[in-house]
């Protein structure tokens, strides 16, 4: 059972759709208004798919990951809004408190043994009440709105603004692609070639054997709710960044994109496999249908619909040929 | 009934004598128009027929109106560029975020197309569109507050149910009903606001619910700032048979038919059809080159209507006067046209 | 009534089945003999309709039939035990018996239909079990005799038991053979694999030998081979003699002493020693609580008074990974499919997992080649049947996965190991090679303590034996490798009444 | 220990609010919101048993609860029948759900959230933003009605759920489900039929769903497009609370009851105490932690490893 089949299935899939949808609406391939927004979507939705992608290898999930960015994009807003920090040294604070938050989910669960679910809800319900205390403390609409220095140019800027001599990159790929590249690699390296990688995947398949196998699993849920919240609040930065503000309701959609990525890419949800290719693919597969449905123009009467049946009708035959591959 | 209060700009104030005269859209074949709102709500179903109309009044490229956006910013971020890519060039917007909606009418702006936030402002004190149009949604639920106010007799206890309480809308909501309360001077105690039941008719209904059940008997009024609680209200306090006095937002057939039978005393219709129209009328000109804003960010009051069961089949003459007259305002003040 | 002919069966990397044939009488217990991963249980999954053959054809009664499930093969009065252990943990003994045909009165399920004739099976393999009780309740050997109980349900002519035997205690397997050959003597057909070949000689009328996926001895009496014979056609060339060369006897101090120790687990008052280089049996019956000592050892159950000291000096051990790193104590778990193994994963994991402390560099890096070395180096001292070593662990065949389970611990190279039940499921050869193993390792110096209720192993491995029943040491005796006079003094201590 | 907290919860808010909470109409209204909680964590409940999740949960209701106000409203048919085809129509897009999880063999995350989208773009093409009120008046009787101050609704979802557990506990199907959740290769070896137990479970699902959209129709002023939209987490919520395991093999209708009934209970709190919506979803973290922290802590240590 290798794990290369189903990539190449999803990135087959995703060239057909481009191509059905660019031969639809040459639109899809207008670079500034089609292909970097769309890539700079794939971009954070990718990683909000890596942070629940994080738990699911240990066999658990992360209800909270819309709130704990939330809960880290605050910590940011804090910063440009009453410290005046930079912008990366914002990020960093706000990264540090997702992380942490994620550390004392990972914790409770590690140290209490109750379902990572309801864990993972509760801390949801309890975020959910903490951050618009903050916000409505804190600002007039729910909202900071500072805008530090750089933050415009990591919003707009591509690769195109990349020049070395004369070569300059592609326009249609916003620098912030840069952002999920790094946890991309940084996970992919975890996961294949370091010992708390493979320890995840072990706790992930096998909880009582990877104890029996002198795994600190306890301590492998807290490092794996930790990398979630850590995820989960640089994809709310940015969001943030992408957006324009600072605000509490970052991160509400995340949840189920999270699970969606993660999941069509091969991760699986009983823990023990990852992918970390898989789930940046998944959350293209599912954007690309999305923006050429938008592009064809599709109303909200059929949008849904479209967008549905698309998925299942591109997931059947991928199997279909998959199944007919593996016969013949 | 209520009196137009200072915070109120009335729209007809200066708008029929005009030095220019009226304002001809020369050329909008080549200006298209996307109405987009933040997503589907009974609210901005008048912006369809709108649309429709605008279109072939101007003879205007075309008119589009696309509630894809789901109530999600970046959603709807995407669809504006999506919408862009297929030639529209003009836009009148909605904002799902009040304090991001700034950055997407800047990337628009720089862009080169003509921007009107629609049916709500940016929050702040700037407004980076060319003009925003739109009720003051502080005005109208404290236009809604007073209402439900008079209606009680001017004391009494007070309850206001709106949505999603990290939204920038919503705070001035509340800002508008906590400050037609305090204007009583404590004559009206004002509970403790229930938000975030506009989710669905579920939530709101059992928010209702539970709150006749638990205060019922000292409650003398609910107002709504939102969608489904006024549903909720109004079947509510009809099934608990109290004296309550409800005043919705908007009006939609539901609530009008509330209104009808007595189990709401009140609403404050909006004017999203003239929004819509008159704004794409404005954008033309201002995507054609023809005018430009004289003042740009300017905030023009679409106005508010106090619906009860005496105007209730009237309203909306009153309504389309009052488009009329934004239309003759922005010829005589805000555009400068070639 | 039954015959196999010619079956191919292929997985991804591995001929399964190759030309695999099998007749199977009416009224005979037939041995089904074969290495590890020699495709046993893969036919045996085939007649039963789990599987489908590639090639290959399946009469019974003569008629050419197409099994395409379980279901299928039941109406055609196939029952079986398979190896790995199948029960529904959540349900009753008797609904797990009952659960291929559950009895249904007016809609629902007759569950005092079901009871009786649970109880009736049971009591046919004179098992004392209470039929309500929950499945995730029993012993190891309790489930397994459930499990035969379930084959027997629904009057099977035809019984296919895969190593039925391999965790009950002798016992309880001489009440199976009865019932066995009760079946067969009324005419049903038995096929019975097993690697304890001491058993297949008392029971078995016909053998059918695998080796790779072919048959090479077809449905022949057993009585014309013998035991050196058959496992020369098994291993398909002359077996090396095993080699025991005299251990010096211990005389360092003990590494490992438990001094009084109870636990929350119902142990009282256990003592015991092991010194470097000395293997240490602990005998008991099934459920007399080793296995629960080793893992109160571990930290895995409170320790609740006494002491362990692990070179002379008194620790308290929290976790596995603090035996492992700070004391070098290392434990095979006897359940490889739950405690053991992460099936789903690849087989190179499974053995590197106690190792990685061991490479790994900075920032936890892995260096895949060195980790592969190991690997390798592990998968052919233990002659590990597999394709590569990324296949997965839950694809190896049952005796090649226990291979894996040990492997994993011998790779971490401890000081001390305890082994719990090695090699349940291991074939002769492979036993033979273990055995050897484990001499080397403590000729090397290791401190073993031996768990196995296989007492044959016991004696031909341990230097000491303690007995333990009822969660106490109940004696302790040298071993002297002879195995008729050990045996009887083990025996004796199990039974006697009081010490 | 649950039912210790739902009594425990439940007199406390009686004392809290001097009596007035055990008044006939506070009774009413508290059971009347019972139902729709209880309904859906059952319908998630039948799809965990066998290891299966179904997002479509709340678009599936919404989308039938509107279906059948527009079959009342609209084309004027009567109650019973509409009622009849909401019920088939569930049944049958749970037997299609199920179908598709086996026969492309995607995952049932998957194929669910699948489901719900084109689920949700259907019930925004029937109804659009309207709000469909004007149905059968003998159906919203029946919605209000009650017995001794206990909705007839709630006196339904009990009866569901009576049903359902009798089905798991005593029914051959319901018995193989819980065999294919639990051990799926050892059922397969016992001759039950996996697939079908996924096909029956989605089936089972999407009735108990329909049942739950025909209580939203009688309850509701009327259905819009929102109905549904907050179902999905309290599907899961009521069950694993109550003790259901994600991987199948567990079903837990009295835990699932009780679970839904102790969120009824912060719900009325906040009422009465006129909480801010900040504090309540605090007590709610709070209260379902607390609450599993309890259990877990009840249970012996032996049974099982984390999580
Ligand atoms: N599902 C599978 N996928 C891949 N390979 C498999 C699978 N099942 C069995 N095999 C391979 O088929 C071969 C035969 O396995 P089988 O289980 O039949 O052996 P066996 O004779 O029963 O061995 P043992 O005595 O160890 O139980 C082994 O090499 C095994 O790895
Ligand atoms: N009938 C039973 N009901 C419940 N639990 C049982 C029963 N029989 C055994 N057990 C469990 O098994 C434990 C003893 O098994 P343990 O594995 O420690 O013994 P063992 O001597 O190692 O035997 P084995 O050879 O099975 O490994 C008991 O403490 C108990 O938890
Ligand atoms: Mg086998
Ligand atoms: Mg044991």
């Amino acid at each position: 059972m290798s794990t290369r089949k189903p990539l190449f299935g999803l990135l087959g899939l995703i060239v057909v759709l481009v191509v059905v949808f660019g031969t639809l609406s040459p639109a899809f391939f207008d670079e500034r208004l089609v292909l970097f927004p769309l890539l700079r979507d794939i971009a954070i939705y990718t990683v909000v798919g890596l942070a629940q992608m994080v738990v699911l290898s240990i066999g658990h999930m992360n209800l909270a990951v819309g709130r704990m960015a939330a809960f880290s994009a605050m910590f940011m807003g804090l910063s440009y809004d009453r410290l005046h920090l930079p912008l990366y040294a914002g990020l960093c604070i706000g990264l540090l408190a997702g992380a942490a938050i994620g550390a004392f989910t990972g914790w409770i669960i590690a140290r209490t043994g109750v379902n990572s679910f309801v864990v993972t809800l509760a801390m949801d319900f309890a975020l959910l009440g903490l951050i618009p205390v903050v916000y409505t403390a804190l600002t007039a609409n729910a909202a900071f709105t500072v805008k530090p220095d750089g933050m415009r140019e990591l919003r707009q800027y591509s690769l195109g603004d990349v020049c070395l001599g004369n070569v300059c990159g592609s326009p249609a790929v916003p620098q912030m692609m840069l952002l999920a590249v790094a946890p991309m690699l940084a996970l992919g390296y975890l996961y294949h070639g370091t010992r708390p990688g493979r320890e995840l995947l072990l706790t992930g398949s096998n909880p009582l054997a990877a104890e029996l196998s002198g795994i600190p699993t306890r301590r492998r849920v807290v490092t794996a709710h930790l990398l979630s919240g850590l995820l989960a609040g640089l994809a709310g930065f940015m969001l943030a960044v992408a957006t324009g503000s600072f605000r509490a309701t970052i991160g509400e959609e995340f949840l189920l994109p999270s699970f969606l990525g993660a999941i069509l890419g091969g991760t699986a949800m009983a823990g023990g496999v990852v992918s970390v290719i898989g789930t940046f693919l998944g959350t293209s597969l599912t954007l690309v249908i999305r923006r050429g449905l938008e592009l064809v123009g599709i109303g909200l009467e059929y949008l849904n619909v479209y967008l549905g049946v698309i998925l299942l009708l591109a997931l059947s035959a991928d199997r279909f040929l998959q199944r007919r591959g593996v016969k013949s | 009934s209520t009196r137009p209060t200072e915070s109120a700009a009335v729209p007809t104030a200066a708008s029929t004598a005009t030095a220019s005269g009226p304002v001809e859209l020369r050329e909008g074949s080549k200006v298209k128009v996307a109405l987009v709102p933040g997503g589907a709500h009974p609210y901005f179903q008048p912006w369809k027929e709108a649309a429709r109309q605008s279109a072939a009044d101007f003879h205007l490229g075309g008119v589009v109106f696309n509630e894809t956006a789901e109530w999600d910013q970046a959603k709807q971020n995407n669809l504006l560029d999506s919408l862009a890519a297929q030639g529209y060039n003009a836009f009148g917007v909605f904002g799902v975020s009040p304090t991001d909606i700034n950055t997407t009418f800047g990337d628009l702006k720089s862009k080169g197309f003509a921007v009107a936030s629609l049916a709500s402002c940016p929050a702040g004190d700037t407004n980076e569109a060319d003009f925003c149009l739109s009720t003051d949604v502080e005005v109208a639920a404290y236009k809604a507050a007073k209402a439900a106010i008079d209606a009680m007799g001017g004391k009494g206890v007070l309850v206001h149910l709106t949505g999603n309480n990290v939204d920038a809308n919503t705070q001035r909501r509340i800002k508008g009903v906590d400050k037609a309360v305090e204007e009583t001077s404590g004559a009206v105690k004002l509970l403790p606001v229930v938000a975030d039941v506009d989710k669905d008719l579920q939530t709101a209904q059992k928010a209702v619910a539970d709150l006749l059940a638990a205060r019922g008997k000292e409650i003398g009024g609910i107002v709504s700032t939102a969608y489904n609680p006024a549903v909720a209200a109004a079947a509510g306090v009809k099934k608990a048979g109290l004296p309550i006095k409800v005043v919705a937002i908007d009006d939609d057939p539901e609530i009008l038919r509330a209104i009808r039978e007595g189990s709401a005393y009140a609403t404050i219709a909006q004017n999203p059809r003239g929004q819509a129209y008159v704004g794409s009328w404005a954008l033309a000109l201002l995507q054609s080159q023809q005018c430009t804003m004289r003042q740009p960010g300017v905030v023009i009051d679409s106005g508010s209507f106090l619906v009860t069961k005496e105007n209730v089949d009237g309203y909306d003459t009153e309504r389309r006067k009052t488009s009329e007259q934004i239309k003759q305002r922005f010829a005589a003040e805000l555009l400068s046209c070639r | 009534m039954i015959v196999a002919d010619q079956l191919v069966k292929v997985f991804p990397g591995v001929r399964a089945l190759d030309g695999a044939s099998l007749r199977l009488e009416a009224g005979s217990v037939h041995a089904l003999l074969g290495e590890n991963g020699a495709g046993k249980s893969t036919l045996i999954k085939i007649l039963t309709g789990v599987q489908r053959p590639d090639q290959g054809r399946l009469l019974i009664g003569g008629e050419a039939v197409t099994l395409r499930s379980p279901t299928e093969a039941a109406q055609a009065g196939i029952g079986a035990v398979h190896q790995e252990r199948n029960l529904i943990p959540a349900f009753s003994v008797a609904e797990n018996i009952a659960l291929q045909r559950l009895p249904i009165r007016r809609g629902l399920v007759d569950r005092a239909h079901m009871r009786a004739e649970a109880r009736r099976i049971l009591g046919l393999l004179d098992v004392d079990l209470d039929p309500d009780v929950r499945v995730d309740r029993l012993s190891v050997a309790q489930r397994q005799l459930v499990e035969i109980a379930k084959a027997l349900y629904g009057e099977s002519r035809v019984l296919l038991l895969d190593e039925p035997t391999a965790s009950v205690s002798p016992a309880e397997a001489e009440l199976l053979f009865t019932v066995v050959r009760k079946l067969a003597d009324s005419g049903a057909g038995v096929l019975f694999v097993s690697h304890k070949l001491e058993e297949v000689f008392a029971i078995c009328d016909t053998v059918t030998v695998l080796r790779d996926g072919r048959t090479v001895l077809d449905a022949e009496p057993i009585a014309d081979h013998a035991r050196d014979d058959l496992i020369d056609l098994m291993v398909g060339r002359s077996r090396e003699a095993l080699s025991f060369p005299p251990r010096p006897p211990a005389t360092q101090p003990a590494v490992l002493e438990l001094d009084r120790i109870s636990t929350a687990a119902g142990h009282r008052e256990v003592s015991l020693s092991v010194r470097p280089g000395e293997i240490v049996g602990l005998y008991g019956l099934v459920g007399s609580g080793r296995s629960e000592l080793a893992k109160a050892l571990l930290g895995l159950e409170p320790i609740e008074s006494g002491s362990v000291r692990v070179r002379g000096k008194n620790v308290v051990i929290k976790d596995v990974r603090q035996a492992l790193a700070k004391h070098r104590i290392g434990y095979v778990t006897e359940n490889r499919k739950e405690e053991g193994l992460f099936l789903d994963q690849p087989v190179s994991r499974n053995i590197a997992v106690t190792v990685w402390g061991r490479i790994a560099g900075a920032l936890g890096h892995v260096s895949p080649a060195r980790e592969g070395e190991l690997v390798s180096m592990w998968v052919d001292r233990l002659g590990i049947k597999l394709a590569s070593s990324r296949q997965l662990a839950g694809q190896l065949s049952g005796g090649n996965q226990q291979k894996v389970s040990l492997a994993k611990w011998l790779a971490a190279e401890t000081e001390i190991l305890i082994i719990d039940e090695p090699t349940v499921g291991i074939d002769v050869r492979t036993k033979g090679a273990f055995h050897e193993l484990i001499w080397g390792l403590a000729a090397d110096g290791m401190a073993i303590l031996l768990i196995t209720s296989d007492l044959a192993e016991m004696i031909t491995l341990a230097d000491r034996v303690l007995v333990m029943r009822d969660f106490r040491i109940r004696g302790e005796l040298d071993n002297d490798h002879h195995y008729d006079r050990t045996s009887q003094a083990v025996i004796r201590l199990i039974h006697s009444k009081e010490i | 220990m649950l039912i210790a907290i739902c009594v425990a919860g439940y007199l406390s808010l009686v004392v809290a609010s001097g009596g007035a909470f055990a008044s006939g109409n506070a009774v009413q209204t508290f059971f009347q919101f019972l139902p729709v909680p209880v309904l859906i964590g059952l319908a998630q409940m039948i799809a965990l048993s066998v290891g299966q999740l179904n997002l479509a949960v709340g678009a599936l209701g919404g989308f039938l609860a509107c279906a059948m106000g527009v079959l009342m409203a609209d084309l004027g048919v009567p109650a019973p029948a509409a009622i009849v085809i909401g019920l088939a129509l569930g049944a049958a897009v749970g037997a299609l759900t199920g179908a598709l999880v086996v026969f492309t063999r995607i995952n049932g995350f998957i194929v669910t959230l699948a489901t719900m989208t084109i689920l949700i773009g259907a019930q925004y093409r029937l109804v659009g933003t309207r709000t469909v009120s004007d149905y059968s008046p003998g159906l919203k009787e029946f919605g209000q009605a009650s017995v001794l101050n206990i909705p007839l609704v709630f006196l339904l979802a009990l009866g569901v759920a009576a049903l359902v557990a009798m089905f798991f506990r005593a029914a051959a199907p319901g018995r193989r489900m819980l065999a294919s959740g639990s051990n799926p290769l050892a059922a397969t070896l016992s001759g039950v039929s996996n697939d079908r137990s996924v096909i029956l479970a989605h089936t089972l699902s999407g009735l108990v769903v329909a049942i739950t959209a025909v209580v939203t129709v009688a309850v509701s002023p009327g259905v819009n497009r929102s109905i549904g939209g907050d179902w999905l987490l309290p599907s899961f919520a009521a069950p694993i609370i109550g003790g259901a395991v994600l991987t199948g093999g567990t079903a837990v209708v009295l835990g699932t009851v009780l679970a839904a009934f102790i969120v009824r209970l912060v719900d009325s709190a906040r009422a009465e105490f006129s909480l801010q919506p900040s504090w309540v979803n605090f007590v709610v973290g709070a209260v379902v932690l607390g609450t599993v922290v309890l259990t877990r802590a009840r249970e012996t240590r032996r049974s099982g490893g984390s999580s």
